[in-house]
């Protein structure tokens, strides 16, 4: 493996027969515009990885990138064996990744109860039952549910983003920012969500501004700057880190 | 009572409609008219006569049509025989008709020649041997000497005798053309000083069919100056524009009318011993389009024109090309009367007789042959279809006629049904 | 309006409990979109020279209450004051150019012009706005002289945000951070008397939210600007600001400091969800 | 130090200039090698014909693109009713200067000076341009689009309207002529008078070498409209290179964060609109009235879409572009190819009537009907042509043949002021 | 200060209740007016005429079936542009030279079946101008071949204008795809003009006249168009009712990026719209020309500013708005004759579009959901 730099020696990457996710050499941008370069990512079967980094630094990017949403310039993105680095986003889904992007992450003209059926798009029918038990998690929806959520307040976006994505009970989840605009009691119960569904067997990949309560709860950490790997590390230990404290956690 | 509304469809203030006094109303409706009188061109034609025939049939009422409308393929795109038709136009009755019209079909493809195509002949040999007379490509001197060919006095030459006609006058020679239209004699307007219109109805498998003619004789003077020119050394290039409505309404009409001024030359290339360069430009039967092409033409230096077709386009080329430019101009076809009284520094001729005649004659078909009694009328909103109107409604009621509705209608639209509806007083 | 170059205001001294002078009052305010209430009746008033934290549940109505307040939305009802004058309902630019201006909870940069256009847009009342200073030859040199000082004042405010290296740079390639760093020079070179400001630290990575709290401390601190900040983060809210209004379901469910704030038992309820 | 950025901003401005003027040369150019290759003795006149055609169209195409300039490319106003506030603009001009007693079946007018009328026309089109603007300027741009469209064809269909062909206004016989037209004292005459006047020693001249008065006038026409584009370019420049410009541009940019930032965007928006169009009132009588004559036909809205492809072409957002543009659209997409086509014929073959029969010969081997086909009808495939430039300019040069041009709105040089001699001191 | 005060009343006085009582008060008027006209009285105030006149029943009726037939066909064809619009996100000014592209490819075909063995000349049957008119009762098959050449036709082209055209700018902001099918617009306009000439063609009669109710007469064409698009519309309802697609297509009008990552396949629903959009553009072209009997190579360009006032005052994005505001131009186009000079109806169809846009931007039936 080639990381440039480790906070410590004690690397603990995932078995290469679990990765679920494996991102290698991976180069990408927007057009003309590259991003991000030789970025390394992997994600185990069942693991919580969070990414975190400066405004800019391209983690959204790398996001997009797994989802097809960018402009491919190099590398690989391997998802349970298959390469997906040059697949459309809608054929990417079916092979069991859901993404809740940073921003427009609901159909703000559609209702609160059509956007989760269009979370659930590919399947022949719509699963009532998903559909229920997503309202069971965040009960706010069950209330608004015709209302169209191009009114709802940033936070009920953000919640019904979240509830899109689980429609299909993914294998890997990628979530960008879930807890941005959230408020304090939210942005707890959120991360508590977060690990529920991770307990319940689905490999998250995150990015977290709030990085200290994120990097607490997960299993493994990247810290992505200028489009590039800079550290990694199981989440305590980039946590304690002094030099990672000082320039990205803020003291 | 007369109404003059002009596409006034409502009440609009004071609009046909509303008629005047009929305080019972009811369901039983204003009468319709016994004739409706149509001035306008082909391709609207079409899908007026479409609407007219879809909305109320074959005999609701008598259509009386002029010559803007005397298209063959008419019935057969209309998908109608049209056989309540009948229509007036200028005839060709010039000593060479028959010459022409035996040159003009074995020329061209076509099966008859069609209305002003004879005009538009007459309209550039005039031209030519002017030209030829003048010595030069140069507008004032061919419009001081398109009488001294045409009008009475020196050797008559017709048709047939064009080539003679050249050599006689590039010999600088005084003569007269009798053309195949008429003896095209020019009065002190540039008007013709006599004419003969026919009345015609549309045959079964296309064309039409001259029911009878009526003729208008020479009433004034007819001016002839003295040649003044040099006449043309052997060799010289005779320079020409033809100025039509390839395009457009008038489309279907002006092509013909376009390749009857352009014969002279084909029919003199070879015969003779000078050059013959003319171009064609597209008015598309629109007056602005008209002037662009008219500037265009000037600006490559054509002493003379024939065109353009539509009466419109005829007068905003004069005003605003030809006057300024000293370059003649010689319609085959427009007849608005508005052409007569044109302050033209004598530079605009034309072929065809004035519509102030064909008001009468149309008149008199509408009451003598159709017995009519009231009259609408629908007319393409233009100088032709104003003037010609105002002449037939003035003829018609003179004759003791009632008008009921003047409708004036836009140029290919893609429904007349609304300016139907309201000349037949629905 | 404001002069170009008004004195600084003399420091006022705001103690957490009394509002003595207040800039903004706002009296009963209430927004409702076809059935939903946003905003039902909130009172509230922001002193002169403060940090004042605007908090509450998501849905609670913060972002709806500054769309009233700064002329986005038209009040259903309720009034608001600013500078003791009645400026319920007045469009956005009026208010701007009385001094109250607002940053958005998403930063809204024009994309296609440069750093330095972004913020020489920003100053109110220029003269060179008027076509016939700038077309007639003899009084563009006026404008030409204004534009010197434009043009000078946003170098400074550039440099005073560290992002006077992207001057000539089109806004649209900035980074999120960097954006916001705009924003705020932005608005303030529209010479503000208040900012109000909507998350504007949501999304920022911690070492630069650190630094965009300075510079709010120090624009109170030399310009007397008075601040109102919406914000989930309460480490930041509590730390920072000396008045913290709690919003809930459209109201106002309780004001104070800090301290009376983290132990109303209402607020521990409705928001703060338990510890903090 | 702010007469060295006045002097700075001026010479900024030459080579762009120097572009424009180069451009145009080159267009004359071609015109003239046109003129050479097909007019043989009569080469002089033909040419003198072409190039003041040529220039007579990027004139007038150049106001416009000026305009929608403006409103477009700074402001992001999508204007599409262009020809209608042509129409307002020619059709004021042409009332106040119609003669009162004019040539049978023309309509009167009020027989006013040439310049009274073109100011009239200019304030008419700014007053419709302002009050078609103050509800539409509410709606986002697709939309505002559609209502511009919808209004130009309301006027048109208005002035086409024989109800006012006529009319008595306040006794006073005027009108619009109807589909008619009308008929006004032309700008032409000035350029006619100015050669028979001053330039009769240049008349002699050029007819010395074969060209004709007519040709002349048209060309010295051509010319005073290049005139008016130098002086409406000047006005333009500083109004975009100014705190107003920067005003125009951050409207396109973000309405809402404008009036954040204290800006009254109506207003700013209603004097775009006003000001642009006047140059496009004033563009609908220079232009479409050059004869001195003017009818409905004039003002469809194709006219408009031209506009907008030459605006397009040469790169919305540049004045410098924006005459460029005009040039290539009206110069090379338009004018030449109509030109080629009247010029080239292929020895004897008559242009077959119809698609078939010209396919027909190229079936059996023949192309030359097809060939004669294509020739005779240049004038319809230019469209063509024009339409596919377009979607590759759109395509592959979003920006505009000149690229993309970002030139700040200012008056000043925008470097960094030296330290020490810090704006406070310039008060 | 005063501006405020003027942008403020301003907002109040444009807002939604004002501007409605407007248009409220003039619509009674004109509906006094139309009442007084039938009855033929006619109400004099001091000297001056203010309202009534005469019109019959028959009359007023003929003015309606004519708006409704022209208004179904123009709502037909505003489907396209509608689901273009909202879910490609931008106005498609090509739409109209679609329509034509349809109703030329159809009539080509029904002409050119309906002409085999007759030994007319091929030139002329493509040329169009053989002279025949078709009409549904007299030539079934060709009328109905063509109908389905049109659909098929235009589909076509419209999927081989999206490859060329905007697939490769899908990602461009929506004004530079406005930009680029007025390119279309033309190009496509004038190959016509050069393929089939400038010239308008009568191609359809009616060969059939129906009267119902003794007072209205129409044709058999006529009846063609109004069964065809009716039975069409109920088909979108129901494809877009029981399919996803409805959903679909309004998910990524609202959100392309997000409806990729859902799982949406947006290529497929793009080349649907553009099929469905095309197809029914085509027919609706078709079905114009068989109902007013001539083609011309610039009639669907025409009839375009028509078909917007249609989408908009429908609500753009609406299919049924679509179809009712279609059928509402075609009838304020046809109706204004009652009160208007014939040289002016069409202005009032443009004003009308004009005040449903400043009044509610959101059209008529907009907020409706669609499917
Ligand atoms: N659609 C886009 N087109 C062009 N450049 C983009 C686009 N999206 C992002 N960028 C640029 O790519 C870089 C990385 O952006 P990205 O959104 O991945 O950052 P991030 O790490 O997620 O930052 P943040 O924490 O602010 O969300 C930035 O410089 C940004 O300006
Ligand atoms: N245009 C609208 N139409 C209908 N309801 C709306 C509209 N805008 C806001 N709302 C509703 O008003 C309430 C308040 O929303 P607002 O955006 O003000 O909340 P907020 O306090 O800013 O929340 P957050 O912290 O999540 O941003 C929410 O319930 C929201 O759904
Ligand atoms: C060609 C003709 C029908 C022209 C018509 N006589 C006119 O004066 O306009
Ligand atoms: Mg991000
Ligand atoms: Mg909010």
């Amino acid at each position: 493996m080639s990381q440039r730099a480790t906070a410590s020696e004690t690397v603990t990457l995932p078995d290469p027969a679990e990765r679920l996710l494996a991102i290698r050499n991976l180069d990408a941008g927007y057009g003309d515009l590259q991003v991000l370069s030789d970025v390394h990512m992997d994600v185990a079967d069942g693991e919580y990885v969070v990414i975190v980094g400066p405004n800019g630094a391209g983690k959204s990017t790398v996001m997009k990138s797994v989802f097809g949403l960018t402009t491919y310039m190099g590398g690989e993105v391997i998802f349970d064996e298959t390469d997906i680095s040059q697949r459309n986003p809608d054929e990417i889904i079916y092979e069991g990744i859901s993404y809740v992007p940073q921003t427009g992450n609901v159909f703000g003209s559609l209702s609160v109860r059509e956007n989760l059926e269009m979370g659930a798009y590919i399947l022949d029918e719509v699963p009532e039952d998903r559909i229920e038990d997503v309202y069971d998690r965040f009960p706010i929806l069950r209330e608004r549910s015709e209302q169209s959520a191009g009114t709802l307040s940033g936070g009920q976006q953000q919640m019904l983003a979240m509830g899109r994505a689980l429609m299909l009970d993914p294998d890997l989840l990628l979530l960008d920012e879930p807890s941005a605009g959230l408020a304090p009691d939210l942005v707890e119960d959120m991360f508590d969500r977060i690990d529920r569904i991770n307990d319940d067997g689905t490999a998250i990949l995150m990015v977290e501004q709030n990085a200290k309560e994120a990097l607490r709860r997960c299993d493994r950490g990247y810290v992505l700057v200028q489009g590039q790997n800079r550290y990694e590390d199981d989440g305590t230990v980039l946590l304690n880190d002094e030099q990672v404290r000082q320039d990205f956690l803020g003291g | 009572s007369t109404e003059q509304t002009g596409g006034d469809g409502g009440d609009g203030g004071d609009g046909g409609m509303t008629g005047t006094g009929t305080e019972s109303g009811g369901d039983s409706g204003p009468e319709s008219p016994d004739v409706l009188m149509v001035v306008g061109y082909p391709q609207s034609g079409v899908q007026l006569f479409k609407d007219f025939y879809a909305d109320y049939g074959d005999d609701a009422a008598d259509i009386l049509v002029t010559d803007g409308l005397q298209d063959g393929e008419l019935p057969s795109n209309v998908g109608n025989d049209m056989s309540n038709v009948r229509g007036t136009a200028p005839s060709a009755a010039g000593p060479g008709v028959d010459t022409f019209t035996e040159q003009f079909t074995s020329e061209f493809d076509y099966d008859e020649a069609g209305v002003f195509t004879s005009q538009a002949y007459d309209a550039t040999a005039v031209q030519i041997l002017a030209n030829l007379l003048a010595g030069e490509n140069d507008g004032q001197a061919v419009r001081d000497h398109m009488r001294v060919v045409a009008n009475p006095g020196g050797d008559t030459y017709g048709p047939s005798e064009l080539p003679a006609a050249v050599e006689a006058a590039a010999a600088g020679e005084n003569i007269q053309y009798e053309g195949a239209s008429s003896a095209v004699d020019f009065d002190e307007n540039g008007d013709m000083a006599s004419a003969q219109y026919q009345v015609f109805g549309f045959q079964d498998g296309g064309g039409v069919d001259t029911l009878n003619t009526v003729d208008f004789s020479a009433g004034d003077d007819i001016p002839q100056p003295e040649p003044n020119g040099s006449g043309s050394d052997s060799g010289r290039t005779i320079r020409f524009g033809v100025l039509m409505p390839e395009t457009g309404d008038l489309g279907p009409l002006g092509r013909p009318i376009r390749d009857g001024a352009i014969l002279p030359a084909l029919q003199l290339e070879g015969e003779v011993d000078f050059e013959f360069d003319y171009q064609v430009g597209d008015t598309q039967t629109q007056a602005q389009a008209g002037i662009d092409a008219a500037n265009s033409l000037v600006s490559a230096g054509y002493p003379s024109i024939t065109g353009a077709a539509s009466s419109e386009t005829s007068i905003q080329v004069a005003r605003n090309v030809l006057i300024d430019n000293s370059v003649v101009g010689c319609s085959p076809a427009s007849t608005s009367p508005t052409i007569t009284d044109l302050e033209d520094n004598d530079y605009m001729f034309r072929t065809p007789p004035s519509d102030a005649l064909q008001g009468q004659v149309l008149a008199q078909v509408g009451v003598d042959e159709l017995g009519a009694e009231t009259a609408s009328t629908l007319y393409v909103n233009n100088s032709y279809g104003q003037a010609l109107q105002e002449a037939f409604a003035g003829a018609f009621e003179a004759e003791g006629g009632t008008i009921v509705n003047q409708v004036g209608f836009e140029q290919q639209q893609s429904s007349y049904t609304s300016e139907i509806n309201s000349a037949m007083n629905q | 309006m404001s002069e170009p170059e008004a004195a600084p205001r003399q420091e006022t001294a705001v103690t957490s409990d009394a509002i003595e002078s207040p800039l903004l009052e706002v009296d009963g305010l209430r927004k409702e979109f076809g059935g939903v209430v946003a905003v039902d009746g909130a009172t509230f008033s922001v002193a002169e020279g403060s940090l004042t934290g605007l908090i509450g549940p998501n849905g609670a109505g913060k972002s709806t209450t500054f769309n009233c307040i700064t002329g986005i939305h038209e009040p259903t009802g309720g009034r608001v004051t600013f500078d003791g004058q009645d400026i319920t309902g007045l469009a956005p630019y009026t208010l701007a150019n009385r001094g109250l201006v607002r940053t958005f909870q998403i930063a809204r940069e024009l994309s296609e012009m440069t750093v330095l256009e972004n913020v020489m847009l920003a100053p109110g009342g220029q003269v060179g706005e008027s076509v016939l200073r700038s077309v007639t030859p003899g009084l563009r040199s006026e404008v030409i002289k204004a534009e010197a000082a434009v043009r000078d004042r946003a170098w400074e405010t550039l440099e005073f945000f560290e992002i006077d290296h992207l001057a000539h740079e089109n806004a649209g390639n900035l980074s999120g951070g960097q954006r916001k760093l705009l924003e705020m020079a932005r608005v303030l070179m529209t010479d503000p008397e208040m900012i109000l400001l909507d998350e504007p630290l949501a999304g920022v990575n911690p070492t630069l939210e650190e630094k965009l709290l300075e510079r709010i401390h120090e624009l109170r601190r030399e310009q007397g600007l008075t601040f109102l900040l919406v914000e989930h983060d309460m480490d930041v809210i509590m730390n920072n600001c000396e008045h913290i209004i709690v919003m809930h379901q459209g109201s106002v469910l309780a004001e104070g400091d800090a301290e009376t704030i983290t132990s109303d038992e209402r607020v521990l309820e409705a928001y703060l969800g338990g510890d903090v | 130090m702010s007469t060295v950025d006045t002097i700075r901003g001026r010479l900024d401005a030459l080579p762009d200039v120097g572009l424009v003027v180069g451009f145009i040369g080159a267009i004359w150019a071609v015109m003239l090698v046109l003129a050479i290759a097909v007019g043989g003795a009569n080469w002089a006149n033909l040419a003198a014909g072409f190039v003041g055609s040529v220039t007579v169209l990027i004139g007038g195409y150049a106001i416009l693109a000026l305009a929608l300039n403006l409103q477009w490319g700074y402001t992001g106003l999508f204007n599409i009713g262009i020809a209608g506030f042509m129409a307002v603009g020619a059709y004021t001009t042409a009332i106040l200067t119609a003669p009162t007693d004019p040539a049978a079946g023309a309509v009167p007018g009020l027989g006013l000076p040439l310049w009274v009328g073109l100011i009239g026309g200019m304030v008419m089109a700014a007053i419709v341009g302002g009050l078609a603007a103050l509800p539409a300027l509410r709606l986002k741009a697709d939309y505002l689009a559609i209502v511009t469209v919808a209004f130009s064809e309301i006027i048109r269909l208005i002035v086409n309207w024989d109800g006012l062909a006529e009319v008595s206004l306040f006794g006073v016989p005027v009108g619009t002529g109807g589909a008619t037209g009308i008929s006004f004292k032309s700008a032409n005459d000035v350029a006619s008078t100015l050669i028979n006047g001053v330039g009769q020693p240049l008349v002699t001249a050029a007819e010395g070498v074969g060209v004709s008065g007519p040709n002349l006038a048209n060309l010295t026409y051509g010319i005073l409209l290049l005139l008016v584009v130098a002086a409406s370019y000047w006005v333009l420049a500083r109004i975009t290179d100014s705190p107003f410009g920067r005003v125009l541009k951050a409207i396109r940019e973000d309405e809402t964060v404008t009036q954040s930032l204290g800006k009254d965007t109506r207003l700013f928006k209603i004097k775009t609109f006003m000001i642009g169009c006047a140059l496009m009132g004033l563009a609908g009588v220079l232009f479409r009235g050059q004869a001195g004559y003017i009818s409905p036909q004039q003002f469809r809205p194709t006219i408009t879409f031209y506009v907008f492809a030459a605006l397009i072409i040469g790169g919305s957002g540049s004045n410098t572009g924006s005459i460029v543009g005009a040039a290539t659209f009206s110069g090379l997409l338009f004018y030449l190819p109509a030109r080629l086509g009247e010029n080239i014929s292929l020895g004897g073959t008559r242009a077959p009537g119809n698609i078939v029969d010209a396919v027909a010969g190229f079936a059996s081997l023949d192309p030359a009907p097809l060939l004669a086909y294509i020739i005779s009808n240049v004038s319809t495939l230019r469209f063509v042509l024009i339409g596919v430039v377009l979607i590759y300019i759109i395509q592959n040069q979003p920006d505009g043949l000149l690229g993309h041009r970002n030139e700040p709105a200012t008056s000043v040089s925008l470097d960094r002021p030296q330290s020490g001699s810090g704006g406070e001191t310039d008060e | 200060m005063g501006i405020a005060e003027f942008a403020r009343d301003g907002r109040v006085v444009v807002g939604e209740r004002p501007g409605a009582a407007v248009v409220a008060a003039v619509g009674g008027f004109l509906l006094l007016d139309l009442v007084a006209k039938l009855a033929g009285t006619t109400v004099f105030f001091v000297g001056t005429k203010l309202l009534g006149g005469s019109l019959t029943v028959s009359s007023l009726l003929s003015m309606v079936v004519d708006g409704l037939l022209v208004g179904l066909a123009v709502g037909l064809a505003g489907i396209g542009l509608s689901m273009t619009y909202s879910i490609l996100d931008f106005a498609n000014f090509a739409h109209g030279d679609t329509v034509t592209v349809g109703a030329f490819l159809g009539w080509v075909a029904a002409y050119i079946t309906a002409g085999l063995g007759t030994g007319a000349p091929i030139a002329e049957l493509f040329m169009l101008n053989s002279g025949r008119q078709l009409s549904t009762v007299s030539t079934l098959a060709p009328v109905l071949l063509g109908l389905v050449v049109a659909g098929v036709g235009s589909i076509g082209i419209v999927l081989l204008i999206d490859r060329l055209t905007y697939r490769p700018m899908r990602d461009t902001d929506n004004i530079s795809l406005l930009i680029a099918s007025i390119g279309v617009a033309l190009a496509l306009r004038y190959l016509i003009a050069f393929v089939f000439g400038t010239e308008t063609s009568g191609v359809a009669s009616g060969g059939l006249r129906v009267t119902v109710f003794s007072m209205i007469s129409v044709t058999d064409n006529e009846i063609t168009l109004l069964v065809v698009s009716v039975l069409l519309m109920l088909g979108v309802h129901l494809l877009l009712q029981r399919t996803k697609l409805g959903k679909a297509m309004r998910a990524m009008a609202d959100n392309e990026d997000l409806a990729r990552v859902t799982g949406i396949p947006t290529e497929r629903v793009i080349r649907l719209t553009w099929i469905l959009g095309g197809g029914l553009a085509g027919i609706g072209g078709y079905l114009l020309v068989l109902e007013s009997g001539t083609i011309s190579f610039n009639f669907g360009w025409i009839l375009l500013l028509l078909i917007f006032a249609a989408v908009i005052v429908g609500g753009i994005g609406s299919i049924y708005g679509a179809m009712a505001g279609g059928i509402l131009i075609g009838l304020v186009d046809s109706l204004a004759l009652i009160w208007l000079p014939s040289g002016l109806t069409r202005a009032s169809a443009f004003l009308v579009l004009i005040v449903v846009l400043l009044l509610r931007p959101s059209g008529i039936f907009g907020g409706v959901s669609t499917a």
